[in-house]
């Protein structure tokens, strides 16, 4: 087996460092050597225990307020709008096709003014989601972004469904070019970014028959089955 | 559960007082199983990683909660995390598992596979799609894996759901506090605002309603829809 | 050896082996019949001296109604790869094993047979890897459908 | 012809042994799915004799999620993201043996920053998967606090990752064409750092846990598989190398950049759990001296050579390639048809092969020892299962 | 020197407090004896309270992190928290198991630790009973524990649980043996069995140094067989986490899983308590040959202070032990009892002997 040190490639380069054999000893330099690597180890332990200043613990809930996440973490997919509210997002369904496991829905419609066909719901699955971020590479017009905030725990897991838009109604680059404001309130219809109930089931999810059917249920499409208006002040009071 | 929970409240509940002890019974009852969720150790995937980052990492420390108490025996074990996708060969056990652990018993699904299959959602002839098609969950966790931070999150809430949703009145039932309907972080003021921001006066009808809903369902305390957001369990 | 070199010699020792086309690396065809002992003169042979079967899997190529076995191997002692395939069809898919000459084998030969239902001639143990026991049909066959499984919506 | 098809039910049959009547009567014991040493939900059927383990029979599938299943569904892009959960652990390393695969087959010539960025993810990878290890290693042994210390410094690589990834563990970071992202400007002051600080840390390992004396004993001979066996069951990574086989393909290959770097290929002499346990202890500090030699030597160029959007269709044929994770050879066989997805792509992962080794090596030490040997071997089990 | 505290801590049991009363009213006795038992219930929740949190507060340190945090201040009321639950928690007894000793053995577990307690001199007047054959009870009632593991084991009809149990059995016997020895050791020297008498015998000196040689030995092996004894880190083999999932308590759930879990904690207590009587002087505080000043200084602090304060000592060092080293293997652990051990308290026995007979001592005994 060793002759295959001499047929390895880069010779020159190639060292090859050997585990040391453990030795042993006498019986009694046996126990001394053992009790001696015992309490070097205890050593270790205690420096740690003494040392508070090693405690390298970050106290989640109380540290919230400080606590910033890296620039580029991905927990929640968002979509860009800028100032005035507006996004870019066309509805071409290219992050559609280059999502993994069809966690992005791209609802289109047609619109009413215009009749250009238009994004209505933008609609993500957080549930499914596996934050790869293809969709935010692949979009030729830069609509979407991952965001840092990663507190989502709920109860329902039919709350993981997301609509991304705050409007239906076409991109910011196409509504600048319309001049009338009484036109543009017409063309653009408001979106929560909670969708309400949407069926789990990835079959019925698929397509806008299942997002219809959602809106004329219960709860319809705006308000959510069950809400909690406090939102993110909710963990200050578990404290 | 014991005598406490189950026999006594019926005892108390009609003597003059009662009531009120009970209510004092359930605030400490429930703060001490609030405070004391030792989890299983039990992780099938990566997400178990992260959770081991999240209760070994000493970054972390799940041990300022008491959940650093990990037991390796579902007896022992108030929490059941299930960190990591559920095969169909992996059902029956996680069953057996959820069956074995005593009550109460919490249920978190950490991670986009056990929330709903995840990346192996479609297409899997194996991966279940969701843990909660075997048993029920309390608490989702989404992310994939969730940092440990995200983790925590989903551990403040499930106090919140043993502080709120228990009581001995009711023994085996757990009720859901109001959900969440919007995602975490935002309100549905800033939804107001930046919705008026963009659509000037009439858009903000919408919004409006589902802002009375919401303060309506919110005082009501319960969901009164019939699709069952409002789990109890047996 | 180089791969020209390799191809060359596994020809010279097996006259029936035929280069794989579209391959990236050195790779002969093989019948069934000259399997094992292609196999074990690879494994044996102080030329070719294939000491590791890095893999063993299968490709089902439906619309020819074949299985097309894959086996990978490395000489640590030459450090050559050479990949041996051989096709079996698909209603009898029944292949020699190579267990006895590389341990691995054995285990590679029983998630192909998870897998794809190959049938493995003089295999101790041939059983389900990841699968139940029970499973009905082999999952990675084209054909292969499940009521659970779902398709992705478009 | 002789094909007899077995169940698990046969496989555990006991045969009574009356010869004698001294002879003590086996059993059975299921060691997981849920058991704290599997590591996830690994089953290992023991047939035990008191405390002695007689056989080891693994029983898989308990994560088998149907990854090669999905692949022929998916375009060659999304498939990346699911070679992060096979062993994730090495999940950039994964990442990168699938690209390659790509990236050989449809002729894409990388440039060297990407080359050199991909070789120091992969190396810092390597460390943050050997001290995971390291501390659950301890932990298997019964010594809870070399877990913690294990993942304290993990966090650091954590931190240097999520900086430039953007994630921590499941990456989808190095894809065919090049890089997700260019390295965030605060990468080589965070790896310096890192390097800084976890060089006396590796030294405190040593004194903490290599040292120890019970440690030692538990280790000493414990599992020995020599060279030979080790090649027969396709053992590769530092398992193989603990044999005393110093194939490594990061040296015999040098794919990426490790041509450019000198470092050591580690080997044991013995092959048993004490030699896994300091081959992976240096591997470690190899893996830091690539990581320094290439850290001040980032070359300037983009780090994608072509768009994310592009479509990638392979040409009709088979391409395989592997790789070195951190835990051996991952072999990614790729069949296309020229279509956008892969006709078959089959993943040979280091763990399955690694994994059989415990059929050869648990045999007749202790149940306490099969602990330690799973554990020196290091499997994860969603990487054995796919 | 023992005149002093003598005449400052006048040493009475409980049990003698009862016994003299006994002739006065009956029930007044009986009251002592409540009182007693009461007392060693109150003690024993809230000492296996308190150190279930300072061991989880010192391996937090130990490990760079906090330990609890949240329950209270520093997560004080932690344990306090877990004992409710668990308390409260559903009390599975499984199908196949043997209900009537599935129920029984923690009982027994717990019971072993409490009977040691009621022997232990804590201080004078902190005692609830002393018995005249002190030694002699402690290493037999300490052998309930090992019932309880064994019942526990056998009865919860499972595999990981009866390995566990078996290897608790084989190995606290083995190590009772060398603890044993060890102890006669002391008792060579001190001449009585009486524990109180022990502790007295020390005021010139504690037998650790005493004794020269012989007594750094004997604790020596007194403290590790002891460690083996209660199963805890390095021997913690019986319930090896990684190994028998969670060993003869697998099955345990609830209320009994408490017991064991406190049982093994008390236990940690007792050991360090009884190693502190026995070599540290117990109560006894440091004195330093003729130093009169320094001595009484030292005597100025009341002696259940320096009880405390030893045992408080030996606690963290086990704990220390727990949370440094990984755990031997089986065999490895009955080697070292049977050829490590064993002969080195059979030749340190008669070495006590030959020093004891041949009077070979630095200072007077009496």
């Amino acid at each position: 087996m060793m002759q295959a040190t001499d047929k390895q490639e880069n010779p020159t380069r190639s060292g090859l460092v050997t585990a040391p054999e453990l030795k042993r000893h006498g019986f009694f330099r046996n126990v001394f050597s053992g009790i001696k690597s015992l309490l070097e180890g205890m050593k270790v332990t205690f420096h740690y225990l003494s040392h508070p200043s090693t405690v390298v613990t970050q106290q989640y809930p109380e540290n919230r307020a400080t606590l910033k996440m890296m620039e580029r973490y991905r927990a929640l997919l968002t979509m860009i709008h800028d100032e005035n509210g507006l996004h870019k997002c066309t509805g071409c369904q290219i992050c559609h096709d280059n999502c993994p496991n069809a966690s992005i829905n791209v609802v289109t419609r047609s619109n009413p003014v215009s009749g250009k066909k238009e994004l209505d719901r933008y609609i993500w699955r957080m549930d499914s989601c596996t934050f790869c971020n293809l969709c935010v590479q692949v979009c030729p017009f830069g609509v979407l972004k991952m965001d840092g905030s990663f507190e989502g725990a709920v109860y329902d897991r039919r709350l993981f469904v997301f609509t991304l838009n705050h409007y239906a109604g076409p991109a910011a680059g196409l509504l600048a070019k319309v001049a009338d404001p009484e036109e543009r309130k017409k063309m653009i219809e408001p979106r929560d970014r909670y969708s309400g109930p949407v069926p789990l089931n990835g079959q019925e999810l698929a397509g806008v028959k299942a997002l219809k059917k959602a809106e004329s249920g219960c709860c319809g499409g705006s308000g959510g089955c069950c809400s909690d208006s406090q939102g993110s002040q909710g963990s200050k009071e578990m404290k | 559960m014991g005598i406490i929970t189950e026999k006594l409240p019926c005892y108390i509940e009609p003597i003059p007082g009662g009531s009120l002890l009970l209510t004092s019974m359930d605030a400490v009852i429930n703060w001490s199983r609030a405070n004391s969720l030792w989890p299983l150790t039990f992780g099938t995937s990566c997400c178990a990683i992260e959770m081991m980052m999240a209760t070994g990492a000493p970054r972390h420390d799940t041990s300022r909660f008491g959940a650093e108490v990990a037991r390796p025996s579902p007896r022992q074990a108030d929490l059941l995390v299930i960190a990591g996708t559920i095969v169909r060969r992996m059902a029956p056990r996680l069953k057996t598992l959820y069956e074995q652990m005593g009550e109460p018993r919490y249920v978190m699904a950490t991670g986009s596979c056990a929330i709903s299959g995840g990346p192996f959602m479609y297409n899997s002839y194996s991966t279940i799609r969701g843990a909660d098609e075997i048993i029920p969950v309390d608490v989702y966790v989404p992310g994939c894996p969730p940092r440990a931070e995200a983790f925590f999150y989903g551990l403040l809430t499930l106090q919140k759901l043993i502080k709120e949703g228990e009581s001995v009145r009711r023994p085996g039932e757990r009720r859901k506090p109001v959900l969440s309907a919007l995602p975490p972080g935002i309100t549905l003021d800033q939804i107001r605002a930046e919705m008026a921001a963009v659509l000037k006066s009439d858009a903000t009808v919408n919004v409006e309603q589902a802002a009375k809903k919401l303060e309506k369902e919110s005082q009501d305390g319960q969901c009164e829809s019939a699709d069952g957001c409002c789990c109890s369990r047996t | 050896m180089d791969s020209a070199n390799l191809l060359t010699a596994v020809a010279a020792a097996e006259p029936n082996a035929k280069p794989r086309e579209k391959a990236d690396r050195a790779a002969v065809q093989v019948p069934v019949g000259n399997l094992s002992a292609l196999m074990k003169r690879l494994r044996n042979d102080s030329t070719f001296a294939f000491d590791m079967l890095c893999d063993h899997t299968a490709v089902d190529w439906s619309e020819q109604g074949t299985f097309e076995l894959v086996y990978q191997l490395y000489s640590t002692v030459h450090g050559h790869y050479l990949m041996v395939t051989t096709s079996v069809p698909r209603v009898s898919p029944i292949v020699p094993t190579v267990r006895e000459f590389w341990r691995i084998a054995e285990f590679q030969e029983r998630e192909v047979y998870d897998m794809f239902g190959v049938l493995y001639d003089g295999h101790p143990d041939l059983r389900r890897l990841f699968l139940e026991d029970d499973w009905k049909g082999f999952p990675l066959r084209k054909d292969y459908t499940d009521d659970f499984m779902l398709e992705r919506p478009e | 012809m002789s094909v007899h098809i077995t169940t698990l039910d046969d496989r555990v049959r006991l045969r009574q042994d009356d010869s004698s009547p001294l002879s003590t009567q086996e059993y059975f014991v299921n060691m997981g799915p849920q058991h704290p040493s599997t590591h996830g939900v690994l089953r290992l059927v023991l047939k035990l004799d008191g405390e002695t383990v007689r056989e080891v029979i693994p029983v898989l599938g308990y994560i088998h999620r149907g990854i090669e299943k999905m692949g022929e569904h998916q375009s060659y892009r999304q498939f990346v993201h699911l070679s992060d959960r096979l062993d994730y652990l090495s999940a950039l390393i994964n990442n990168w043996a699938v690209s390659m695969t790509i990236e050989k087959a449809a002729n894409i010539e990388l440039n060297d920053r990407i080359q050199v960025i991909r070789t120091l993810m992969a190396e810092l990878q390597r460390i943050q998967s050997h001290q995971l290890w390291w501390g659950v290693f301890g932990m298997d042994l019964g010594a809870f606090t070399p877990f913690l210390y294990g993942f304290r410094d993990r966090e650091i690589i954590a931190d240097i990752f999520e900086e430039t990834v953007g994630a921590r563990l499941t990456m989808n970071y190095i894809q065919p064409g090049g890089l997700m992202y260019d390295i965030h400007p605060g990468f080589v002051k965070r790896v310096k750092a890192f390097l800084q600080y976890f060089k006396p840390k590796l030294a405190e390992y040593e004194t903490l846990l290599s040292g120890n004396v019970i440690l030692q004993e538990r280790l000493r001979g414990v599992g020995r598989m020599d060279g030979q066996t080790a090649l027969s069951i396709g053992a590769t990574g530092p398992v193989l190398r603990a044999s005393g086989v110093p194939l490594d393909l990061r040296k015999s290959e040098a794919y990426g950049s490790y041509g450019k770097v000198a470092f050591d290929v580690v080997i044991g002499k013995n092959g048993d759990c004490w030699d896994r346990y300091w081959v992976r202890l240096e591997e470690m500090r190899q893996s830091m001296k690539i990581v320094e030699q290439l850290i001040d030597n980032i070359p300037e160029g983009k780090h994608m050579v072509m768009k994310p959007a592009v479509k990638i269709k392979l040409p009709e044929g088979c391409y395989y390639n592997q790789v070195e994770t951190a835990r051996g050879i991952l072999g990614v066989y790729i069949v296309s048809d020229g279509k956008e997805s892969p006709y078959r792509i089959h993943l040979r992962t280091p763990n399955f092969n690694n994994l059989w080794a415990i059929t050869e090596t648990a045999a007749n030490w202790r149940l306490g020892d099969l602990v330690a040997i799973l554990s020196s071997l290091d499997v994860v089990v969603p990487d054995i299962d796919r | 020197m023992t005149g002093i505290t003598e005449n400052i801590w006048q040493a009475k049991t409980v049990a003698q407090r009862a016994a003299e009363a006994l002739p006065e009213s009956v029930w007044f006795a009986l009251g002592y004896m409540v009182l007693g038992v009461v007392g060693v219930a109150a003690f024993i929740a809230v000492l296996g309270m308190g150190l279930i949190y300072a061991e989880r507060k010192i391996a937090g340190h130990f490990q760079c992190r906090l330990g609890p945090m949240r329950v209270g201040w520093h997560g004080i009321f932690q344990t306090v928290a877990d004992t409710l639950k668990l308390l409260l928690k559903e009390d599975v007894v499984p199908a196949q198991a043997d209900k009537f000793l599935h129920i029984l053995a923690p009982l027994f577990t717990l019971l072993g630790t409490i009977l040691v307690l009621a022997v232990l001199p804590m201080s004078p007047i902190v005692h609830v009973s002393d018995v005249n054959i002190g030694v002699v009870y402690v290493g037999a009632v300490s052998g309930f524990g090992v019932l309880g593991i064994l019942l526990g084991g056998w009865s919860s009809n499972n595999k990981w649980s009866l390995l566990g149990a078996m290897r608790a059995g084989a190995q606290i016997i083995s190590y009772e043996i060398s603890a044993t020895l060890a102890l006669l050791v002391v008792v060579l020297f001190s001449g009585t069995l009486r524990l109180s008498e022990i502790v007295e015998s020390q005021a010139a000196g504690w037998w650790i140094w005493r004794a020269h040689g012989v007594g750094i030995v004997a604790f020596l092996l007194f403290f590790i067989a002891s460690l083996a004894e209660i199963n805890r880190t390095p021997f913690d083999i019986p319930e090896g986490e990684s190994e028998l999932t969670a060993g003869f308590h697998t099955e345990y759930s609830g209320m009994r899983f408490a017991f064991f879990f406190l049982a093994e904690f008390i236990n940690m207590f007792i050991v360090a308590a009884l190693t502190a009587t026995l070599f540290l002087g117990g109560w006894m505080p440091f004195h330093i040959g003729d130093f009169a000043g320094f001595n009484a200084i030292m005597d100025m602090i009341p002696p259940g202070l320096w009880f405390t304060g030893k045992t408080a000592f030996l606690v963290f060092l086990i704990m220390w032990f727990r949370w440094t080293f990984p755990r031997l293997r089986v065999d490895q652990l009955m080697r070292l009892e049977w050829k490590v051990l064993l002969p080195i308290g059979f030749a340190n026995l008669i070495a006590a002997a030959v020093v004891v007979l041949f009077n070979f001592y630095f200072f007077p005994v009496r």
